[in-house]
């Protein structure tokens, strides 16, 4: 068993009492809908008000050196989450995946202006990050958004897409290039605030699944931004220090997809077991296929969970847990779905019906495998470390 | 030896279906998932065929073309889009069940209301360990009239005499699905068969379905292809990374595999072999994986765009999935070939081992 | 069912008969021994007496344009081999794979010259195919044996391995290169006849399994034969058709070796049959799940099956089977290891031992996947076919 | 949380471990293969440890350095060789029963006569459904002496009295194989174990085998990467080539993943939980399968030399399976996870749901 102290059972307990309220019922309620739960749902606000629900349980206020008990807390927290809807999770107010990158590499000035926003309590803000262009998905070297200097300003033209929480953010970190034969050389990011003239929203994205959280597409039409608004300034870039690499050194936004895979792993099993105590007999083979088919689930449940932990405690450690990070979040997407999919066969006939909500489960979970990098690019970073292979 | 033609007239028939798929289904997927059903046109087509008779006998309506062509003719129309059929097709996966009723007045009264457009007619595997007390999901038109539903080797002919439900399921929604409590129904007859009958009733539902999953694991190859061709990434086609490329050939080959498992079976049924039943569940379970493979696949290489409405691919995931828990799912698949394994003999060595 | 005809089915009866008694105790006595059975031994004797057993029934007189009944024969009477011991079967006396390349590009009087001797009854006799060497395995366009052309002789210089009854053959079809340089262009077959100075057989492989025939490794040094064992002679490499071409019309080879597997994946079906039968119990949850596996085992059984008669079918309707041939070869190899290891589970702790038979199964099937283009090489050629690929 | 690190100690015992199987193991793996035992300088470091005394309650003689200590040395002297392993660890795969066993006094003397190298003690289960007569393979040196049989929750200890057959098996020829009808034995005492504790030995069993596994596991990808690193084909070596690079990928994070459960199962037993012998058979059932990729991966991307004595691939898919087999196989550890599946409590969660 895994040991925990009073403050994160404590905030487990609370995350279950609202899952059960908020949570699950906002994604079933999105799913069924299509629609992502409104910007000024109830429960976004409860999450402000308590002082930032998500800010103080799932880490974003925390960068990866601070390797105490909270970092392993936030992951377990993350599982909690993703385990009453991992959608519903992802569209909590905050900072989004632009926190990190501000923390990381933005001047203090910059920090100020874009994360203080957030200590206003009285209304559910976002923040979001945008990498993802129409021509360049894993292979992030494409990027052809580009960016121009201009005076005092900046001028950014292309098109992203996939950008969770964009539509509703105060701002999003965009990554451009400023000459594309320089590659990853000529990267930069760019805080671009709501209402700047030219960044515009042209699509939320009907998805199969995990419809809790708007994935949306944004044109950037000659939009200026202050020179200001390059992440991290100028001399960042001068000093060669690498956007990249100082994102790098910790990887836990792998582990973190691994445990959200275990929250949602979790709750198949939870339903499957539910239907075999209330609707299977006391015994028979269906019974013992059933048993047979929990415990498989279990095995990858506890496995991909031992996973990421096993991540997060290497980064805690400090040392290097590129390979684990990579390790989990290739080897865990498909043993999640195959958990799904046993616990849909638990149920059989009755399990392709939407109010079973195991049939949600089962669209909501393929995107495990897609994002923070499918396996096959997950299984290219093992390679390459393990392989000596050629760098690309 | 096994012949692996299909005869000209079946060949000219698929050709037929296939030009309707691309005229008339391909264009609209999207619009008959909203709609709830497939276009009109195509419906008047296909109950011209008419498609429901198709391997039904005579002596019910049917034109008796035999299973295979039925599989050929399921496996072409699900390339272009599958969502329809089980509405399209009456009495599509209960056929079996009206062929082996022994009151073929009944069995014949069901065949006409199908094949008139009338009623629907639902085929469902009751497990007698977790007696189910409602069908989960049936094809919402036309209206359902007919369940067969069979318990063990008990077949029972229920006519929903109540209210059915509309349901929201996994997928093939242009079907219209519905659900109905089966005290909503009334029992029109039950019928023991012989177990070798009973294999075959549940068999031919199950290689219907298979039908249908072959041709939606080809489309998703066909699209995994194309658009893998497409796309570069790190400077050159996705299709053309060798570990892409070898996923891709592993899922054709489990297609071709697949294909070749269902029209067996269903040649099997038009020879009037004995252990038919047996190897269509064989079937069914071999394409169970092959579509999870070629749909799953299917969005692992389209990435982000797998996940999304604008493409087919996660359309095609959820289709195989359903499929693969129909006519009581994997268990009672698994437990009808491991009961009659032992007795079924080898296809080839059969006529050594008897002597 | 599959409808055979009267001679057919003789033939299969005959062979179980000559199973029994000879081919499945000479494979358990190569395996306890590791040693193929020797060169004299009394079944290859009744083999080469009977006018050719395996001349007669597992198709080395057959080219590939014989497209009637018998080349279906053949592959059942493979498939039936190998039922009882595939290493034996493939230890039979006959041309081996060197009599499809003499048949088809060998000139009639090379036809005469090396195929002839297999109409002596009184003495068992093996031709040879070596193609492999130490650094060239899937990739034989990286074969390094030399042949140069010396007055009215060719000299041979290189090492070929992993080659099937080389050790006991009277000739051995050698493939060289003229000219490095000129890749699959610089290709020549040689017809090198045992005895001939510079042909040594320096190593027989000890192997995992399918010990029934021997795998040797031999070297050319300088290595004198006459003009005339050019295969095809000169002309027929100026005519530029190509010996690869004119072999690969039709793929004969890969369903046969389809068929070797499915008859190794039933002989460890009915090793597991015979278990259940008489081991276990009338009921319970062992025996449900006993049966379950040989359920399993009998569907991997039928659709390999079908996918090397598919493949046959094709050549005989005169249509490519290149595509068809590889998915067989590909797809049954896992499939038939799968049925092996699931037999074993059915005996459980009792599979560890070699007397159980099955244990020697698992020893040889791995072989499947390897011999005649691993499922890599499979893999390769299906998409070179289906995505276009770039030549290589 | 859960701490990864191993203590300072036991890395120093493992290095000792890796050092010795360096020197003395690698060199002499066929030869210990042919001779039928591992070379006496491995032994009699290993019996001074005591190798078999490590897991070993100091009651019964042993040092109690607990089972994470004994798995980790398992899992690193496997890579080298673990042909003899099951000759040299006395009571080894039995240890669990020897501490469960409620005669201490009983089970103090079969471990003395093990520790001291004069007889070797052996572990098997009987399905009550198969109840087999004899026990199929043992490690044949010291000579066998003590059989611990369980019948589903009752253990029993057996002595053997009559004579051995020395047996060929799959692997593990380097501990001398033998096998023993039951009726050659006289029973010492038989002890009805609560289902827990039961379960707690054969989990312990399996934990024993899935520690060999990791080894043989990780040994096997370690030469795959040399050999494909070093052998070019189509112009690269045969790891660059990404479909083999991903293959190598996955048998990685599976050996990982498989290392993870196998050591948590150990500290859980460390730690005195309920529930160690439900996640040691877990475990028993991640490595079956990791250990079969990893060598299976292993002989493939080797090719023909794959298949020859000349490389150790073979012999590692061969100690994988014959694991595979063992404790009552796949049946028996399966059964052992489904019955006890509902009363396990998730690992993190239980304090919440007890309340």
């Amino acid at each position: 068993m895994i040991e925990l102290d009073a403050k994160t059972l404590a905030m487990l307990e609370e995350l279950r009492s609202l899952g059960r309220t908020y949570i699950r019922p906002m994604g079933l309620e999105a799913d069924r809908t299509a629609t992502p739960p409104p910007v000024d749902h109830e429960f976004y606000l409860i999450c402000t008000r308590q002082g930032g629900l998500v800010s103080r349980m799932i880490g974003a206020d925390e960068g990866p050196t601070a390797l105490d008990w909270k970092p392993v807390r936030n992951f377990l927290i993350g599982e909690e989450c993703a385990y009453w809807d991992r959608g519903v999770a992802l569209s909590l107010p905050g900072p989004g995946l632009g926190g990190p990158a501000l923390r990381n590499t933005g001047t203090p000035e910059q920090r100020q202006r874009f994360l203080s926003i957030f200590e206003d309590h009285s209304k559910a803000r976002w923040g979001a990050m945008a990498m993802t262009e129409p021509e360049a998905g894993s292979d992030v070297a494409r990027i052809k958004t580009r960016a121009r200097k201009q005076g005092d300003e900046w001028v950014l033209n292309g098109q992203k897409m996939f950008c969770s929480n964009s539509a509703r953010a105060d701002w999003v970190v965009v990554w451009a290039t400023i000459d594309p034969d320089l590659g990853r050389g000529g990267h930069r990011a760019y805080v671009v605030e709501r209402g700047t003239p030219g960044f515009e929203i042209i699509k939320v994205e009907h998805k199969m699944g995990s419809r809790g959280y708007e994935t949306a597409s944004f044109v950037l039409e000659d939009c200026h931004i202050p020179a200001d608004n390059l992440l991290g300034g100028e001399a960042f870039y001068e000093a060669k220090k690498g956007f990249k690499a100082s994102m790098a050194t910790f990887n836990m936004t792998r582990p973190l997809h691994t445990a959200h895979g275990v929250g949602m792993g979790r709750a198949a099993h939870d339903l499957a077991l539910d239907f075999v105590r209330h609707e299977y007999p006391a015994q028979g083979r269906r019974r013992q296929r059933a048993l047979e088919r929990l415990a498989r689930i279990r095995r990858g449940l506890h496995t991909a969970r031992l996973m990421y932990l096993n991540a997060v405690w290497l980064a805690k450690s400090g040392q290097s847990n590129a390979m684990e990070a990579s390790f989990a979040k290739m080897y865990s997407p498909p043993v999640i779905l195959e958990a799904v999919a046993a616990a849909l066969d638990i149920l059989g006939e009755a399990g392709v019906r939407n109010d079973k909500m195991l049939e949600k489960l089962y669209r909501d979970v393929k995107i495990l495998d897609i994002g923070e990098g499918t396996q096959q690019v997950q299984r290219h970073v093992i390679a390459r470390q393990m392989l000596k292979f050629p760098s690309d | 030896m096994r012949d692996f033609a299909l005869s000209p007239e079946l060949e000219e028939l698929r050709a037929a279906a296939e030009r309707l798929g691309h005229a008339q289904l391909a264009p609209n997927v999207r619009i008959a998932e909203a709609a709830g059903v497939w276009p009109k046109a195509v419906l008047d087509v296909l109950d011209g065929f008419p498609l429901g008779g198709l391997d039904l006998a005579e002596s019910l309506g049917g034109v008796d073309a035999g299973v295979l062509a039925k599989v050929v003719i399921l496996e072409t129309l699900a390339q272009f889009d599958p969502s329809g059929l089980p509405g399209a097709d009456r009495p599509g996966a209960s056929a079996g069940a009206l062929l082996a009723c022994p009151d073929h007045q009944l069995a014949a009264e069901v065949a006409q209301s199908c094949l008139n457009g009338l009623a629907q007619s639902a085929f469902t595997v009751i497990d007698p360990e977790i007696p189910s007390t409602q069908l989960d999901w049936a094809p919402g038109w036309p209206a359902l009239r007919w369940v067969w539903a069979m318990q063990a080797d008990t077949l029972r002919l229920l006519e929903v005499t109540g209210s059915v439900q509309p349901v929201i399921a996994l997928a093939f929604q242009a079907s219209g699905g519905v659900r109905v409590s089966l005290d909503q129904t009334t029992e029109r007859g039950h019928w023991e068969l012989s177990a070798r009958t009973a294999l075959e009733v549940r068999g031919r539902a199950r290689l219907w379905g298979a039908a249908i999953g072959v041709g939606i694991a080809q489309a998703a190859l066909q699209e995994t292809i194309e658009y893998t061709l497409d796309r570069v990434v790190f400077g050159k086609p996705v299709a053309h990374h060798q570990g892409n490329a070898f996923d891709l050939a592993y899922v054709a080959a489990r297609i071709h595999a697949a294909r070749l498992v269902v029209r067996d079976a269903a040649a099997s049924f038009d020879r009037g072999e004995p252990d038919a039943g047996f190897w269509a569940t064989q079937a069914w379970l071999e394409v169970r994986e092959a579509a999870f493979h070629a749909t799953n696949v299917g969005i692992q290489l389209l990435g982000g765009h797998g996940f999304i409405v604008d493409h087919l691919a996660e359309k095609r995931f959820r289709e195989a999935r359903h499929l693969a828990m129909a006519a009581g799912g994997l268990d009672a698949a698994e437990f009808d070939v491991a009961a009659a394994v032992l007795d079924v003999p080898d296809a080839l060595l059969a006529s050594l081992e008897q002597r």
